[in-house]
């Protein structure tokens, strides 16, 4: 195992646990953006590059964009 | 050469009815639809009759295996199998012939592309021999039914009813997926009869069993068992009355016929030679657990709907005890008795959706009396009912013959009666509510029955229009007649055992899949329904007379042995109501409780 | 059930289970040390079966194209199902104005469109050659529409996805990968999804056979179902409700 | 040291759930099951690894014969990424339903109501 894998898992593991703790959604929407990158340098430095590239057009636009949007709807009455 | 169709024929279809389904009237996207569905339906009871004489394989792609390595996908067709697809097809045809009557406003045509992809997952999950792509069609079908399940979003609880559904299942295919990976960093490989070659090579170590746990975990969410069912009475509570059909009729089935799969073509080679008891144990306290919850809850139903959703519980329940006795007949009793009971749940789901069109209240307090103009409709709901409480001859009946003398062939011999109890209560409770709402017998009121939340039975927005009924009615009489006719098919218990015998042969499965070898010789099989089982049927069926009468009429038993019966029962009853309280986070702790117990008690006792 | 109890039960289920998921992960492989018999035969056929230089999109359409066509459906059943629930009539007129004022945001957001997009085909069109592929492509090329929007043109990225013709496109990426798959049986008289078409030459766009075809329609299905996506979310914004 | 990435999918499948349990907002749920599904990537693509080895692409120069990570799990991956998106798309939707027919979005509170 090479030290940016342990790195990268690290970081992923942090994310992770960083996403389910921000109990504000909008706040929590951008921790995902930032988990998400994590999980695409992950990917990388283990030969994925499919994947990463999946998982970042996915994390970095699609998934914020809904998101952000639903939220924003949501934001609306309160 | 057919076996594609039956998942690419509905497929296309929802292409382009998704593509061009808004030019034409929703009548049109439904006769579309429903013509798919039957042409499907036919083409599996032709597979059920070419797959007589082995099993086809077909692989996808032209990719046969190498040096008997699997490279690609296939699908292994054997007669249970086809005949489960059968099952699928025919319900569903029926459902989308009645919802062209059900429904009142024009449907959109996304209800119909999701109704098409439904049919495919399902058929697909059903056929497929490859654990990844059964994945595929377990996610694909969960998320068509839960866009169906939200289909009249009018009111909030059926968006929650779908929401818990999503998240439920959610975290039960993560589970499989979980298990999956696990065993493909054991076996490197997906297919089925793979995966058991290789692992029959080994000995049950922690992978193994956690693997099998997880994948059992997952497929029983999708069945609702106990204690991963919350999510479906709260969905098919809600859901619209054809697609109940389906929901009840064969979704929930799909999960134990899966486990069936899986156990016999993956695991019966690693975990059946010594470790046979413990899943047989496992498999069987849970399926035991899930028949009695189901038919208690059942029976505490005012709603007809949810008191089906809960029948259809408990008798994945017996279902479950079926498969869980792992031996042939266990699963081809099983395997009849989810088409033969699928077809009567069907037919219940469809005079239900009749009800609800005519009388606009499907609540038995509510609409009690109100269905006296519908003698037709309650005939078929009675006689639905004798068919859940297994009244010989009918199909149920055969079924369950045979799950008894698979249990007694292990000695068992405790086991029939108690689920022979399940039954008499399942069908008691419809029976009782059959009564109240199409004879108006009984009083109008129980403080027993717990009500049906407000809009979940009224159909919400169905308002009671009198209507030309043949489409509503006609395809609940169909499915009524095909399940209780399946009794009469000659030696279809014997057909059955025969195919199963062959089905749980895994070396000899492995050789035909992977090197395309002649498929074994069918084993002679003699079946004959013997004394026990009639007494076990009969009794059942009078059993649930006798219960929908004091269901009615408890005011008259006696008051002193009421208060006794209330004592004892009225707590556990009361907190067990109060567990299905729709809260996400509870079911899915139960869920994650329910994954401790069986995977714990599975790694204990293989050790 | 009180949040207490409820705490932990999942507490005690979860530890139990945890305990039981690491003690499987140790029966797997040294972390590296894999040697999945399935992965290395495809590793080394790939190639010169199929003409491809990415293997990953070679085993996704064609070893397992069936799974990518699940897939595929999933994505549009979603779809569906999405348009399904939030179909309620929008009446037209009460839009709100667009929500991004902030020049600086609408001249980057103008600007990054077009790289977006053509970027987004560069990468669905040489899936079979580098990483990437029509999953990948489609998502990235909806999102430059999405770009249009948030450069607070709103009206402009209205008139880049018309609706219907996007149905249209995503119904016709789906109902081509069966059609695809259906021309193995009728044209090639052999399996379902079983090539049918030249192979061409390795390391060029036009390789693969069918795995150029099937990348090229399912990124046509995966950019329609993420623009629809986009779309029914943005409509459900600026209706006012 | 190695069964690290291994007990990173641990550690995220069961972050995700606690997440899921206890939490009070729909939208933190959604997200949270999203955490719990990347666990189910992690650990495919772990398992897939083979150490020194690169990704299974082989450009003109590289020769088949040296081997590469396996193929398999990455094409199971990568498409289930983007469909995710989509699926968690129409929780969300489901999501916004709820909110405007009731203006909650705690999931305790959604239910406690209805019995």
């Amino acid at each position: 195992m090479i030290p940016l894998q342990v790195v990268a898992i690290v970081l992923v593991g942090l994310g992770g646990l960083a996403v389910v703790a921000a109990r504000d959604p909008l706040r929590q929407a951008l921790v995902l953006g930032v988990y998400g990158l994590t999980l695409v340098i992950l990917f990388v430095v283990l030969q994925a590059p499919d994947v990463a590239l999946s998982e970042l057009v996915v994390s970095t636009v699609a998934f914020p964009f809904i998101l952000f949007t639903a939220l924003a709807k949501m934001r609306d009455r309160e | 050469m057919l076996v594609p169709l039956v998942v690419a024929l509905p497929l296309l279809g929802a292409a382009v009815l998704g593509a061009a389904g808004h030019f034409l009237p929703s009548r049109v996207d439904d006769l579309v639809a429903a013509a798919i569905a039957a042409a499907v339906t036919v083409l599996c009871v032709v597979l059920i009759f070419h797959s007589a004489h082995g099993t086809i394989t077909y692989w996808f792609g032209g990719w046969h295996p190498r040096n008997g390595i699997a490279i690609g996908i296939s699908f292994s067709v054997e007669p249970l199998g086809a005949g489960i697809a059968a099952l699928i097809g025919a319900l569903m045809t029926a459902a989308l012939v009645q919802s062209i009557d059900y429904f009142e406003e024009e449907v959109p045509p996304h209800f119909f592309v999701l109704m098409l992809v439904f049919l495919a997952s399902m058929i697909g999950f059903a056929l497929s021999s490859d654990l990844f792509n059964m994945f595929v069609f377990f996610e694909l079908m969960s998320t068509a039914a839960f866009g169906l399940t939200g289909y009249r979003i009018e009111h909030r609880s059926v968006l929650q009813g779908a929401i818990n559904f999503a998240v439920v299942n959610g975290i039960g295919a993560f589970l499989l997926l979980a298990g999956i990976a696990l065993l493909y960093g054991r076996t490197g490989a997906l297919n089925l009869a793979q995966i058991g070659q290789v692992l029959s090579r080994h000995g049950a170590d922690g992978l193994v069993i956690v693997a099998f746990g997880l994948i059992v975990v997952g497929l029983l969410t999708k069945a609702g068992a106990v204690p991963f069912h919350f999510w479906l009475s709260d969905a098919y509570a809600v859901a619209p009355a054809p697609v109940c059909v389906l929901f009840a009729g064969v979704m929930s089935d799909l999960g134990l016929h899966a486990v069936g799969r899986v156990y016999w073509v993956a695991f019966s080679g690693v975990l059946g030679n010594g470790h046979a008891d413990a899943v047989r144990g496992v498999l069987i306290g849970v399926g035991l657990l899930t028949a009695l919850v189901g038919a208690l809850m059942a029976f505490v139903q005012a709603g007809l709907k949810r008191m089906l959703a809960f029948i259809v519980i408990s008798h994945v329940g017996i279902f479950l005890t079926a498969i869980g006795l792992l031996t042939a007949r266990g699963l081809a009793g099983a395997t009849v008795y989810v088409v033969a009971d699928g077809l009567v749940k069907g037919a219940l789901f469809c005079a239900v959706g009749h009800l609800a069109r005519r009388v606009g209240h499907t609540d038995e307090l509510i609409a009690h009396g109100r269905g006296r103009s519908l003698p037709l409709t309650g005939t078929v709901v009675a006689l639905g009912a004798l068919g859940l409480a297994i009244l010989p001859p009918f199909g149920t009946f055969v079924a369950y013959s045979l799950v008894e003398r698979g249990a007694g062939g292990l000695g068992y011999h405790w086991l029939p009666p108690l689920l022979a109890i399940a039954t008499a209560v399942t069908g008691a409770s419809v029976l009782r509510a059959a009564a109240r709402i199409f004879l108006g017998l009984g009083p109008a009121e129980d403080d027993l029955l717990v009500a049906a939340p407000r809009g979940e039975e009224a159909d919400e927005g169905m308002r009671a229009a009198p209507r030309r009924g043949f489409l509503l009615w006609g395809p609940a009489v169909a499915l009524l007649v095909a399940g209780l006719g399946l009794g009469f098919a000659p030696g279809i218990a014997a057909h059955a055992v025969q195919h199963a015998e062959r089905f749980v042969d895994r070396p000899a499965v492995a050789r035909e899949t992977l090197h395309g070898a002649p498929p074994a010789p069918l084993p002679h099989v003699h079946e004959q329904i013997g004394a026990a089982g009639y007494a076990y049927g009969a009794g059942s069926a009078i059993l649930a007379v006798a219960l929908a009468w004091i269901g009615l009429y408890r005011r008259r038993i006696p008051e002193a042995f009421r208060r006794a019966a209330g004592a004892t029962a009225g707590p556990a009853v009361q907190r067990l109501k109060l567990l299905h309280d729709g809260v996400v986070g509870e079911y899915v702790t139960w869920l994650t409780a329910g994954a401790a117990a069986i995977t714990g008690l599975l790694a204990l006792l293989t050790r | 059930m009180s949040p207490r109890v409820r705490l932990g039960l999942f507490g005690v289920s979860a530890a139990v289970l945890a305990c039981l998921f690491v003690w499987a992960l140790t029966g797997l492989p040294q972390f590296g040390a894999f040697r999945g018999e399935y992965g290395r035969i495809l590793n080394s056929a790939a190639g010169p079966e199929r003409h491809v230089t990415n293997v990953v999109s070679a085993v996704t359409f064609d070893y397992r194209g069936f799974d990518t066509l699940g897939e595929e459906v999933l994505l549009f059943t979603a779809v569906m199902a999405v348009a399904l629930l939030l179909r309620e009539a929008r009446s037209g007129d009460e839009r709100r104005a667009d929500a991004v004022r902030s020049d600086v945001v609408r001249a980057v957001g103008l600007f990054a469109v077009g790289p977006t997009v053509v970027m987004g085909l560069y990468v669905a069109a040489h899936g079979y050659l580098t990483p990437g592929g029509g999953f990948q492509g489609g998502v990235a090329t909806a999102s430059g529409l999405v770009l249009l929007y948030a450069a607070g043109r709103y009206r402009a990225y209205r008139a880049a996805s018309p609706k219907t013709l996007i149905d249209f496109a995503e119904g016709t990426g789906v109902g081509t990968y069966v059609v695809v798959g259906l021309a193995g049986i009728v044209v090639g008289g052999s399996a379902f999804l079983e090539n049918v078409v030249e192979l061409g030459v390795k390391g060029t766009l036009a390789s693969g056979g069918t795995i150029a075809i099937l990348n090229a329609v399912s990124g046509l299905a995966v950019a329609s179902a993420c623009v629809l996506i986009f779309h029914e979310f943005l409509e459900e914004l600026m209706t006012a409700k | 040291m190695s069964f690290l990435p291994y007990a990173l999918a641990a550690w995220l499948f069961f972050v995700g759930l606690y997440g899921i349990v206890t939490s009070r907002h729909l939208v933190h749920l959604v997200v949270c099951l999203g955490v719990m599904q990347s666990s189910t990537y992690v650990l495919l693509l772990a398992i897939g690894y083979r150490t020194g080895k690169k990704a299974p692409i082989f450009t003109s120069g590289v020769p088949t014969k040296v081997g590469a990570v396996d193929p398999v799990v990455q094409a199971l991956t990568l498409t289930d990424v983007v469909v995710s998106v989509v699926a968690s798309a129409l929780i969300l939707a489901l999501v916004i339903e709820i909110w405007k027919r009731s203006g909650k979005l705690d999931p305790d509170e959604l239910g406690k109501q209805e019995t």
